[in-house]
């Protein structure tokens, strides 16, 4: 049987199978088999709502993506190349997600009745016509995998169990990928289920074979090997690199990390990895609520720790108050609110960029706080460490803004040199003489007269400050001035972070302007268009307040600032609210789906303005 | 745990460098005053180090405490004075960290903190005014005022039954709990001490009295005519004895109390409970905490529970230290390349 | 207080009518489904008027219980759950108000407006499920997880004391709590109708499993071969005995409680503490209360107290209606030509 | 002696002295004797930020202004035309407020050794050439006072507590007043004890008679009758309004009136005034804090109530994540925020317009709410009457601001004609056929239906809500829909509010626009400066969130906006956000000092533009 195989640049492949059938372990090795090729990657996993919905059914299925080539990969991909479907509610779920190019691999043992039923079909859609024009890979991996650990004394349970790895298996040999380094895996993972181990090899082996010997599967997918930068990676999801940056950031700066936090999906998971590096001295508080969460880390920050409080939107509405407080103290603390869909409870799983405004003027008062955004999961780790290094360096709360997308989302991490990692500054002080508490230097920044300090005692509160003495102050004047002080403050800032950089002409008929986790649809859609021949120019916020010192200059050497955003059009307000440029220029694109973008639906949009 | 001063050749201190210098501006009268005076009499007394110890407050006349002592202070959030108390002290647990708050402040907005403190039993000495009533927003009622109480939130009588703030404390887990009076200056003092040795979470209530909105709300246990009949002094290991001629006492059938005349009837001093401060149990100190809501009964003024557990801060810096232990050191090297790792060359 | 529908004629319900209908979404195995249909069940027992029954809960797996019943349903914000109810229950006092929430939602974000409820007796009924674990989050430790439990955020154990629900609420002032387990189906039923005739604050903590992240938590009280020797019954009037072979006995010896062998030595069933669940004197219950933190002590399911007193919505009606007829009702006239007024014509 | 009587169309009287000399009583009076000549009149007291601040000092100072005339009257006036220093420290504290054509009555009898020191003068400004060049009437008022009471037994104290009414007496005569009114209100004040009785009334007297007959008062006011339009009239400040609006509504709407609350300056006298109406079925909760307020609230207005929560900007910040479940549940429900000096803490007792942002954005997800905005003290009355119309017709959160100075400060409230108020319409329904939770209205409204209706028996909650039945829905599709059908609800509400007017020529160089309550103070400097022949326009936003429609036709006829306000420069920023005006024709004119703006503040401002 003649096989034959393809060069492609990228692919994306998408795992989806019931909760139980092991899909993002899956997705999981598959990744690393990519990452060693080193070929850049970005992968996303799709949870079911609930914790463990009803197995077959539509709410249990659960999903891998990963997208992977050897040029730049910026998204996890708009549409799979091949959609694994390891049950009918898999392929049903993700029907809407697919076009007709798309390679369905479905498990065919799991489309019987009872499967069908709880997936919602009413007839076989491998047999109703539902799947014409699609390329159809049949397999009846149950069955196979089963044979395949034949005489290993498996229950028929363990051995269904091990149908994953036969996928996999049949991946591996799709995209020509050595399977070793999974077996080397397996072996350490199960080791003490000698019977376990070698069943999934078996399985691994035997979806390879499979795919090696069988007559559908007749063209096999070669990616070049990539050309990623030089040194040492890992990949990292969005929550690891905040958390790693956060740590990073603790031991550069040698504050000890204080985190107060209260757990809510999607941001628990930097608290639970916090929360393993107690040899990093690191402090983590499971508070009571998120009140408790921040005003923990309020304490601490009082008390000289590098201090965080992490959470998302709803929890980020309880720390209002006390987001207050720290702006009238002025003290370091950053507040990472990993944004997911809103309002209220709204979609906890799912994500969304809609929590800026409120991170912008969500205080009441003039309370400004610095608010930064993370752009893709690797730039989490950065914006943490630059959130500390303004936080420490300025002494004020940061807010950082990451979401759902990133956070769960996962790509190869460039391990930074320790040595050019910024340095940091502190206005640390143990000196009496002349200690006042609101005395400011050069940046406006007042002293950190830190508890156990002796001679330094002073107090601090909410209550407005008398300028340079910290004494509550009732009068009209001061006041006016420490309004202005604080805001003078935040707005300096500007000059310390990195100018508005502008990808293609700095000059033209359209750029498109994003902030936050949009970077890499509008990345590749800009590739797109521009590889088509147009012109169009790109432009990403890493910082919203205060924004970079040049946007005006950049923005108004535009036409037209198209501005995607998976919101109702926020930056667009900010936008307009926080410069004087042109407001009849900005286009928005708005999508509020839970989803990241489509390259596609940036494309679209981008070329309509073009041909106007 | 409470540091002391150990420097011998220090000079000693006296209550006036534990305060601020700034002018004090609760009303003329206010029992807060003698609170103050006490409180910088006993850390005189401890020779306490001014620059590791920190007050924390919330929002309210009370709460305006930290900006009177010349020790560090943070005047905070109406509510959050003992979450923010919980963050100082467990990233500094070498810290004496105070709490003074009201009862509005601690036991309304404050309530969640408040268990969950004393429920962790973190180290932190918590010093409640409780002048029964919301003094600063000029006269609102709170969680401990009376039933029926008329203010101006309740011009027909309030309709909330008052949290009993023994029981409360001691239904979240309270290790020491201790009751005085702002008029009572040796036994405030005293407590403050007994608060300061204690290793976890010290909860102290002092009674308060607000001359402008609930002026005499304590006169029954403070006025010298009165208070002898009204107030039982709790000491360890002693026979519970109280009225002018000490000749009642406290005697328990089962776990009911019944007041009883020592000098009268069957009844003798040997018939008194005998109180326990370190009693694990927590039943005596509920029993205690009743009295406040028993007709005729004295209120117990004193220590009515006083033990040992390891504290939040302890619990943290110990399992900090052992992990570390056991893993080494955490290093930037080890943290950034650890996990599943490749290179590109 | 509890509506029944009083019209003979209607058709009488079942417990299938007291659902929703809509596709029940918890985990296959999960101790929540127990408690759906002994509620309905007791609910159809009581036939309790569905169009006059909402439903309370904040978030969390078990906060989803309102989308499962045929009744009003409103799934609030985590922790608010007692707050929403006080409002519903206060502007409706007609109206039957269950809260359903569990031991994160309750009593570590919900903590204040829990006390809260308590103490201002308000009649709402609330049914904690306690799982002793966050399980909506996926597995963080829960103010009521045992210490030292190794949590997705403890992954060295936890270093926080938990919460005792029971001496916490009566030290806040709970008029009913009760204890049962989502396994114990006849008492789990019980304890629901027991709480519906109660007019203030019905508290009942009920013991559920957790599959997915605290599986088996509870088995010594709901195993069959374990829990006759782990869980005392409580009964009205009836002297406390358990075990497998209903030998042991509670003896109270001043007010602390022993475990005696009713058929050895000098010891008989008559030595046995009896109960009284309407024992207006919180002690007994805290008493109780405390087992749960003895070693080797049964853990007591039952209504561990049940006694009344006006509540919240009682008082502010009552309040509203003296007014009233001191005043006569107000009109829009009334209202605006009220103080002191003057006329330009 | 010569007395002469001169004609004066509007004066502002200032009374100020220790907190225990009964100023605000002496206000109050002087303020129902004005109310009585028809005048027209806002009053204004400034009360110490202590609650008891020790006698004699400036901290303890209490002040009360009042500024009338046969005029329309818009602000408590900029300087007064008469000081009354009843302390060394009274004067101390308003020497800032006065300029030297004020006329300053003081008690010399005060200007002791003791009484200056804590006033904090170092020698006597009555006697050290501080008040040169100022109209200084010296009036020993303390013996005086003693003297008029002498023969009725008081005790010293007693008789001193007196003076207040003798001040008063002296104001009736220089203001040509009638003392009968304020004899007859001592009467029955001090029924139960006649010999205080005798004395005030003898020391009212007294000082009347020492006025007319002393030689130092040699000039009387005289004011004629003024031309309010008929009508009977009650003084009511912001607060009390509010109450009353609500309560109105409550009456009009046939909904009952739950108020669920937690005490906060400036806000508590509306839960107090409040907790007084039981007699009309009010309900009101104090709650164990802000969130349970909300709550509460939250919950009764699901229960069929027209549900209120009120607080002050650190409440407001508490409530921010309930608002969000009001916003996803849709319910009726009005949150009423006193604004005062922030952040923070702040300056509780003084005011301030900074959280106008935050009303507008401070939730996390897409969560409008309509904003409102009261511009006077009995504009207090109509916004919150209208406020509960929006609530009740659109089944949404309404936001309406007030402030410290509209809380505080009164004037005369022509009550209505009850049957010319606006009706209500609600989506209350008991029909159990083909109901839906979330089917929509015409006007994009959802049905409100109360626990307790037979056959409505829903479920509703802070999770994304299907349209129509308000399932839980976790559908991309669905989330979008439902953003936008949310956003729209709140966008429509334009169309039901009046249009946006513009008070002189509706085209031209300049429009000063304001919103809250610099209302009062921009109405007198533009119709000062219009006096004086310029041209300016005035416009005034009572609805910030949506606009009124009509609101970017009105400011395209400006060439330059000016936009007065107690912040720094919210308006501004919510306008550009909002609209596509053109952002280089806003001028911004920031006052922050946590007291109203002065007229001539904003007069000198569109003088300076104008001249330009
Ligand atoms: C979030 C918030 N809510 C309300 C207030 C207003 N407030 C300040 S102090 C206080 C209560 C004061 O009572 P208490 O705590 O008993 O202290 P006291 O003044 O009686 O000493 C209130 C309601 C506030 N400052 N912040
Ligand atoms: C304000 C807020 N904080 C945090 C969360 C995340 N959250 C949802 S449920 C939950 C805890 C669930 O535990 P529990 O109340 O015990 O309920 P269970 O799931 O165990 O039944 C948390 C932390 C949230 N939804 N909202
Ligand atoms: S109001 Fe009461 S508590 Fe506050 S300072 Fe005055 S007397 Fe003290
Ligand atoms: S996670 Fe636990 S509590 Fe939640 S539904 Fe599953 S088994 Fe039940
Ligand atoms: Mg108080
Ligand atoms: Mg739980």
């Amino acid at each position: 049987m003649a096989k034959t195989t393809k060069q492609v640049t990228d692919v994306t492949i998408r795992f989806a199978g019931d909760s139980g059938d092991g899909m993002q372990l899956t997705g999981t090795q598959f990744t690393e088999s990519v990452a060693n090729a080193r070929l850049d990657l970005i992968t996303l996993p799709d949870y079911p709502a609930e914790i463990r919905a009803p197995a077959g059914t539509p709410a249990g299925v659960s999903s891998f993506q990963i997208h992977f080539g050897n040029t730049d990969i910026f998204t996890p991909g708009d549409t799979p190349d091949v959609l694994v479907a390891m049950n009918p509610a898999a392929l049903k779920v993700n029907m809407s997600k697919i076009n007709n190019e798309t390679i369905i691999i479905v498990n065919t043992d799991s489309f019987d009745n009872k499967n069908l039923k709880l997936a919602g079909y009413e007839t076989n859609p491998l047999e109703d016509g539902t799947l014409e024009g699609y390329q159809v890979y049949e397999v009846p991996i149950t069955s196979l995998t089963n044979h395949a650990v034949e005489g290993l004394n498996l229950t028929p349970k363990e051995a269904n169990r091990c149908k994953n790895f036969f996928a996999l298996g049949m991946m591996y040999w799709m995209f020509n990928r050595p399977i070793e380094n999974t077996i080397y895996w397996i072996e350490k993972k199960f080791e003490k289920s000698p019977n376990i181990k070698e069943a999934n090899i078996s399985a691994l082996k035997g979806g390879y074979n499979y795919a090696d010997n069988n007559e559908i599967f007749t063209v096999r997918y070669d990616i070049k090997s990539g050309d990623l930068p030089k040194g040492v990676y890992r990949n990292v999801s969005g929550n690891e690199a905040t958390a790693l940056g956060l740590v990073t950031a603790s031991i550069k700066s040698g504050r000890e990390l204080f985190l107060g936090s209260y757990p809510i999906t999607p941001a628990s998971e930097i608290l639970q990895a916090l929360s393993t590096y107690k040899n990093y001295n690191v402090k983590t508080i499971q508070a009571e609520d998120e009140i408790a969460g921040i005003a923990t880390a309020i304490g601490a920050s009082y008390a000289g720790a590098l201090a965080v409080t992490t959470t998302s939107g709803p929890g980020l509405s309880l720390k209002t108050e006390a987001l207050g407080l720290a702006v009238m103290t002025e003290l370091p603390l950053i507040i990472i609110d990993v944004q997911r869909g809103g309002p209220s409870t709204g979609l906890p799983t799912k994500t969304e960029q809609a929590d800026l405004l409120f991170a912008a003027y969500g205080r009441h008062g003039e309370a400004p706080i610095p608010v930064l955004a993370a752009k893709s999961p690797v730039d989490c780790f950065w914006m943490a460490y630059e959130a500390a290094r303004i936080a420490l360096k300025y002494m004020t709360p940061v807010i950082l803004l990451t979401d759902g997308y990133l956070a769960n989302g996962s790509e190869p991490f460039k391990i930074p040199n320790i040595e050019e990692l910024k340095k940091f500054e502190t206005t640390l002080t143990t000196i009496s003489e002349g200690f006042a508490p609101y005395a400011r230097n050069e940046n406006g920044v007042r002293p950190w007269a830190i508890p156990g300090t002796p001679g330094l005692e002073h107090r601090i509160g909410g209550l407005e400050k008398e300028n340079i003495t910290g004494n509550v102050s009732y009068d009209g004047d001061n006041h006016e001035l420490m309004v202005k002080l604080r805001a003078m403050k935040v707005k300096n800032i500007a000059k310390d972070i990195p100018e508005l950089e502008v990808e293609g002409e700095k000059k033209g008929k359209l750029l498109v302007l994003g902030w936050g986790s949009t970077h890499g649809a509008i990345t590749e859609a800009v590739r797109n268009v521009r590889a088509k021949g147009f012109k169009v120019s790109q432009a990403h916020l890493n910082y919203l307040i205060p924004f970079p010192e040049n946007i005006t200059e950049v923005l108004n050497n535009f036409e037209k600032i198209l501005i995607p955003e998976i919101n109702t059009g926020q930056l667009a307000k900010l936008l307009k609210a926080e410069t004087n440029i042109d407001p009849n220029k900005i286009i928005k694109l708005n999508r509020i789906k839970g989803i990241p973008f489509k390259v596609s639906t940036i494309e679209k949009q981008i070329l309509t303005i073009l041909g106007d | 745990m409470t540091t002391m001063t150990d420097n011998i050749n220090q000079i000693k201190l006296t209550p006036k460098d534990y305060s601020s210098g700034l002018e004090v501006k609760w009303c003329p009268g206010c029992g807060d005053y003698a609170i103050l005076a006490q409180i910088q009499k006993a850390f005189a007394d401890l020779q306490l180090d001014k620059s590791n110890t920190v007050w924390v407050s919330g929002i309210g006349c009370s709460s305006r405490f930290p900006y009177y002592m010349g020790t560090y202070g943070f005047h905070t959030l109406h509510g959050r004075a003992t979450a923010i108390a919980t963050g100082v002290k467990v990233q500094n647990p070498k810290l004496n960290v105070w709490v003074a708050t009201g009862d509005g402040d601690l036991m309304s907005i404050g309530g969640n903190h408040f268990i969950h403190a004393l429920r962790k039993n973190i180290g932190i000495k918590i010093v409640l005014f409780n002048n029964e009533i919301y003094g600063l927003t000029k006269g609102q009622y709170s969680p401990t005022s009376e039933y029926g109480k008329k203010t101006k939130s309740t011009p027909y009588g309030s309709v909330d039954y008052p949290f009993n703030p023994a029981q409360i404390s001691i239904g979240a887990g309270a290790t020491f709990f201790a009751r005085t009076a702002d008029r009572d200056l040796k036994h405030l003092g005293e407590m403050i001490k007994r608060a300061a040795a204690h290793s976890g979470t010290a909860m102290i209530e002092v009674l308060q009295n607000c001359v402008i909105f609930n002026d005499g709300a304590f006169e029954d246990y403070t006025e010298k005519d009165r208070k002898d009949d009204n107030v039982l002094y709790l000491e360890h290991n002693k026979p519970m004895i109280f009225g002018k001629n000490k000749d009642k006492g406290i005697k328990l059938n089962g776990f009911t109390p019944e007041i009883i005349n020592i000098n009268e009837g069957n009844n003798s001093i040997n018939d008194c409970w005998v109180h326990d401060e370190f009693d694990t149990n927590p039943t005596r100190a509920m029993i205690l905490a009743n009295f406040a809501n028993i007709d005729g009964f004295p209120l117990p003024f004193g220590v009515f529970r006083d033990f040992t557990k390891p504290s939040l801060e302890e619990n943290i810096h110990n399992q900090i230290a052992e992990v570390t232990k056991q893993k080494g050191a955490g290093t930037l090297e080890k943290l950034l390349y650890s996990g599943n790792t490749w290179k590109i060359d």
